[in-house]
């Protein structure tokens, strides 16, 4: 794992001529063919990955590309999936699953939690498990029920799996490359509403596997940091954009890219820097990603901090209908708000009496 | 001198040992049970003409509601044209205190089990994830998570026997869904406990795009039923009056304590997967031909005709019934519908906790705001914003 | 949910005569005896908890004494058991599900996470389903993998369920009465190392079910607060004695006891007065539950906090092997160490240059 | 006028209707398969006094684990003692580049396949998750969750047909792992994928204290086979030959690209499920006198006795090889494995996580404070301080 420094770069910025725009679907899909073309070892498996090319077309032409035997259409049991692709990986093949929505993961979390995240530690390294499940995630598309989870907290809390969720097209390539060149497991997250996003990408020129463990800073600022990644940096980006606009606040956008390994010195530098900071994504707020990443920066940055770090998420409330969507995913004006509360000059906290700091 | 001491020679096998039931009869017919063409009789007079005007109706809603998604109305319909048969008889075999579990495609089960069609189409709409009562009609909520409704309807059946009371449940299932281990949970949960409760599994011949053949090699889903000790029927699925008595046969047998079965029904989607598929990536126009030749409403048609029970009068009334039910129908579907986003807080617990007692005020701050900016003169960005 | 004031008392303190010592497993058999007794609709399912009592003996006698229709063996499918349990409870029973070991709930996820924590909402509360997960959790007990997790983190993060884990004999006959008479599913916890912990409890006046949402406060203190539940009760006790015996500290000892619904008034009060508080548990640190107690206690304490809110927990691992789970398990020095930590004096934070509070 | 045009009167079965497989020769045979007893002859000269070495080896090894537990040398042990014709069986049939997927209950295979029984029992013993190499002997780890390792074997075969290789993998479940959906899962995939991977159940009779028939109303565990589209053979399992026989046609059939098999093993676990359990909770001691009668060791004991091949020299050199092997066990699990706490850290992730780096080095801080504090005179509370 290459400690290559955070990148200080706006997400899709102009590329050099000869690029045209193209999708983060096409990414993907660009990302795994040059994988099965690289390594023989690398095996697709999913439901519909293979004739249809996946629900959202991110397998399309790879069966037809390298046969049906390298991209198979499995039957329908996500455990059977997880399972079988568990001992492929023991066999020494590369293979990667695609689970067709992210709650349609949960009949493999036995596999999951049971026996990828710990079968190297529990062989000593004997039988690592060069692994990716692909799984995409969150909101935002009009999906009825089922169709619009996030559950990147129950990974997180998962030892021994990456947790990755790349936010822009490049990205999705980089990492994704990196994902299954990886020996470990990692848990692709596919931010589902950005899958039509477009940037420009050399696909013939295409970037390097990105190493984990390296948030990115897409807009700097010095007033506040926004934490965030996968389907609400846009969303952050656009309220950094208005906040600059409306209050004249220069606010700092964190991609996390990876939640695990996560990137505290990134992090902590832009905190250290702004003194606030707010964590922003769609998952439910209790016991969501943001509270350990609340917490840990609140850990690594005490002293620096003018304010709580708060935490813009959706609800805690089951995922709503896709007409109420709206109201429950986290959008400009409530990452607004929450950077309006971070104590520019006043005590705040409902019900506390707040008191100068010492 | 040996480890075990001799005592004598022991021919008989394990002790305890016998097969606990016959396998024989768990197994189904060699071929897919029909009625219709075979010059058999309705079970009662009259039952066949109804599941005509059923089925009839049950395509014009099948259309209307594919028509619904091209005008925006509906946010994602699967469609069960070509399985209208089962559906039919499905809602039609049941008894008034039975209970049916059906899946995202069972929305004209659920219909023709008496909802009212814009509350069975909710979840699809998108405005609720259930419009029904669940009790009014004992209909489960439509499931999305393939097979997991299968367990609830074995426990329910279970519960209700427990409970004395003569009630069967009938929970649907696709092929695809055979494949899932809550399927195999639920079968074996369903004839340990000789559970009433029946499932049927609509066979169409494809999970989206990956057909039966990558879904399992067993000589049929129904032969799956010996291995939980349950019997198995293959059915003609598209043979309405065939579907209807083995269901009403499996689920009265059921009801008066004979335990489960499993029956498969062979039938075809003559759509796409959902309006959002494309499934000239994985099927033949030839094959959807074949199909159409056995159209569950075609079959049923030229079996009312040769027994000369198709008169025009017939054809009119289940025609016109269709169209004042889709005339209906896509009335009240092109209202509106504007559930509250402070029902977003409804129902998480019995008694909403603090913490979302704070949330939700916090939302009706937003949208008191969003509300007044909106009839301020010339304001608002309204409630768009925030709709990323 | 009576809001009755959090209970100041230490746990299993010396109880009026006519009381006898019983321990925990006593206590929670007690009160799923009661409950069958009391109310009909209640019945009990899982592997072994028939005939044989279940592994732990929480429901011995009870198939004996209610007939095998009310505690039934049933087949060893974990989602099946919890899948009817869904069902009956549609049909109105009332039915309490044994998990035998923490981690053999995962097969359940999927039942837990897309339909028991979401019917009711689903169904506009037209299907509510008064329906409790019993799960021995926890290590401590020399179990062999598998047998020691900590789940809690996937249980808080899933909206819908209410998450309860007694510490105490009492506690464990209150709550899981209170649980069975939810009309909302719990995940009850029960933390098996505690199971053959001891207290006086007079079972022929059992104590009343308890409300949820209410923490309890068995010791009281000035110095710092240590905020923790279940397994780690006993244990923050002891490192408290400790911390008055060696440093002449008082900490505050919070028993969270539910941690969904969580008791924010009870912690943060007691914080607020501190200035200082560790979450102590099992569970793996990162996105663990201490991340959401941290994160919350700092936003709703952050200017009556001397230092960052620290977690002492399991590290970062897969549950150990029994003969090294000593070392995982936070224990009183890990505590103690955390608490000295509290910035007493000076800066500590490694690699960042402290500041003054402005 | 109607719905659908005529078109004909159409008794054909629904397009492309055909059984894919007859069911006929997946079906088990009524009765358990045997050979002792039967007049059969060894398929190998000397496979069944083989076969009786390794038998009287098994049965020393699980009295010698029992004994540890007892000692306090071993967490837990659950005993084969009874099953040993399976596990040694199951051992005996694999070929080199087989590989085997045990459970809990089956170290005695593993132990009879070459590992290191020191190894074979770190689990158990406590000291580690696992403890041999699963490369070196084509053993996958000790698996705990019930039928997980099930869907393992099945991937790990079909990559090893994917990859050229003749490679069967041999997969062991007990009659309460199959109730669990994994066991459907891996099944079903295996059949589907034509995977060279054998089931084998050892149907004890019980899930811990669950007896069959609250596990499962199938006519025999076998008949599930047919469901998923292969052979269920049903199989006295302590008919050691009987059951090496079954084994090695079927793991031939499998390398040779014939696909996958099911076979159920009747046995029974004549100690408690393991040290910890108290058996007479739920079974008489009856039964247990009627399977003592229809031990493996003493059914092949007697099958050699009647043919004169039980001489004096084989059952002493049986007898010494286990004494001698039990106590070498003994004696190596007699020494204290000393993990080393810093393993902790080791293997979680291919490189350790700065998060991992920052855990290590404070634990290695605290390892050395109370090292220090343990050296200084009259110092130190130990290590047993933080083991609460
Ligand atoms: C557990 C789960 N996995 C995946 C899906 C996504 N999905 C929805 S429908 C479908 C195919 C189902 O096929 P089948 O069971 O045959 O039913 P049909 O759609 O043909 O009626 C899939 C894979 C799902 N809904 N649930
Ligand atoms: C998924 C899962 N659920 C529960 C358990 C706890 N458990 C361990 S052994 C056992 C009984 C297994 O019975 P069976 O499959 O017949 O195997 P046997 O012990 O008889 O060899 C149970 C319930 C487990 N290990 N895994
Ligand atoms: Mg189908
Ligand atoms: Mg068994």
């Amino acid at each position: 794992m290459t400690a290559a420094p955070a990148s200080r770069t706006s997400p899709d910025a102009p590329a050099p001529a000869g690029t045209r725009p193209v999708t983060m679907a096409q990414a993907l899909n660009r990302a795994l063919r040059d994988a099965l073309a690289a390594d023989p070892a690398v095996h697709i498996l999913g439901e519909d990955v293979g004739t249809l090319g996946g629900v959202f077309r991110i397998t399309d032409g790879l069966a037809a590309e390298f046969g049906d035997r390298r991209c198979t259409d499995t039957p329908l049991a996500e455990a059977g999936i997880l399972g079988t692709a568990v001992g492929m990986a023991m066999y020494g093949l590369r293979p990667v699953v695609e689970m067709q929505f992210d709650a349609f993961a949960y009949p493999a979390f036995e596999q999951l939690v049971s026996h990828v995240s710990r079968m190297r530690n529990r062989t000593s390294g004997a039988l690592p498990l060069p692994l990716t499940v692909r799984i995409p995630y969150g909101g935002g598309i009009g999906g009825v029920e089922h169709h619009s989870d996030s559950s990147e907290a129950y990974y997180m809390a998962t030892p021994g799996l990456h947790v990755v969720t790349p936010a822009t097209v490049a990205d999705a390539y980089g990492l994704l490359r990196r994902a299954i060149a990886s020996d470990d497991p990692v848990v692709f997250l596919e931010p589902k509403r950005l899958y039509w996003s477009k940037a420009p990408l050399d696909l013939d020129q295409p970037p390097a596997a990105l190493p984990f463990g390296r948030a990115a800073v897409p807009r700097t600022g010095t007033s506040a940091t926004l934490i965030t990644y996968g389907p609400s940096l846009p969303v952050c980006l656009e309220a950094a954009e208005a906040a600059r606009a409306t209050e004249g606040w220069e606010l700092e956008v964190i991609d996390l890219r990876t939640l695990v390994p996560f990137d505290d010195d990134t992090v902590c530098d832009s905190v250290r820097r702004t003194g606030r900071a707010v964590v922003v994504h769609e998952a439910t707020g209790f016991a969501g990603p943001g509270a350990e990443i609340a917490a840990r920066v609140t850990e690594g940055c005490f002293h620096y901090l003018q304010a709580p770090v708060l935490r813009v998420t959706g609800f805690d409330i089951p995922y709503p209908p896709p007409m109420l969507e709206g109201h429950h995913l986290p959008g400009v004006d409530r990452i607004l708000d929450a950077v309006a509360r971070l104590q520019w000059e006043a005590d705040w906290i409902p019900g506390t009496e707040g008191r100068p700091h010492a | 001198m040996t480890v075990l001491e001799h005592t004598g020679y022991r021919p008989a096998p394990p002790p305890g040992w016998q097969p606990r039931t016959d396998p024989a009869p768990l197994l189904p017919e060699p071929e897919p049970y029909r009625l219709l063409g075979t010059g058999a009789e309705p079970a009662t007079p009259g039952l066949w003409r109804e599941l005509y005007r059923r089925l009839v109706l049950g395509r014009r809603y099948n259309e209307q509601a594919t028509a619904l998604t091209r005008q925006g109305r509906l946010a994602v319909y699967p469609s069960s044209a070509g399985q209208e048969a089962c559906q039919t008889a499905a809602a039609l075999a049941l008894r008034p205190d039975d209970w049916l579990f059906p899946s995202y495609r069972d929305t004209l089960a659920v219909v023709a089990r008496g909802v009212d069609p814009v509350q069975a189409l909710s979840l699809l709409r998108g405005d609720r994830h259930s419009g029904y009562d669940p009790h009014r009609h004992r209909v489960a909520p439509l499931c999305t998570p393939l097979a997991t409704q299968l367990p609830h309807a074995v426990g329910l059946a279970h519960a209700a026997r427990l409970c004395g009371d003569e009630v069967a449940a009938l929970a649907l299932v696709g092929d695809g869904g055979t494949s899932e281990g809550d399927f195999h949970e639920a079968l074996n949960f369903a004839a340990v406990w000789q559970a009433p409760v029946v499932f049927l599994v609509q066979n169409n011949g494809f999970a989206i795009s990956v057909p039966l053949a990558k879904q399992t090699a067993a000589p049929s889903i129904a032969h799956k039923a010996v291995g939980y000790g349950m019997p198995g029927r293959l059915v003609d699925g598209n043979d309405a009056p065939a579907v209807h008595q083995v269901l009403t046969e499996a689920l009265d047998r059921a009801r008066s304590g004979g335990g489960p079965a499993l029956i498969e029904a062979l039938t075809y989607r003559l759509d796409a997967h959902t309006n959002a598929d494309d499934a000239s990536r994985y099927r033949d126009e030839e094959e959807v031909a074949a199909w159409r030749g056995h159209d569950p409403l075609r079959l049923l048609e030229e079996e009312l005709r040769r027994r000369g029970e198709l008169t025009d009068e017939l054809v009119a009334e289940a025609r016109t019934a269709a169209e004042s039910f889709a005339a209906g129908l896509r009335e009240r579907m092109h209202a509106d519908p504007r559930p509250d986003a402070a029902s977003l807080f409804d129902h998480v617990y019995a008694e909403p906790t603090a913490q979302l007692r704070a949330q939700h005020s916090r939302l009706r701050a937003e949208l008191a705001a969003e509300a007044e900016a909106a009839s301020a003169p010339g304001g608002g960005t309204g409630p768009g914003r925030d709709a990323a």
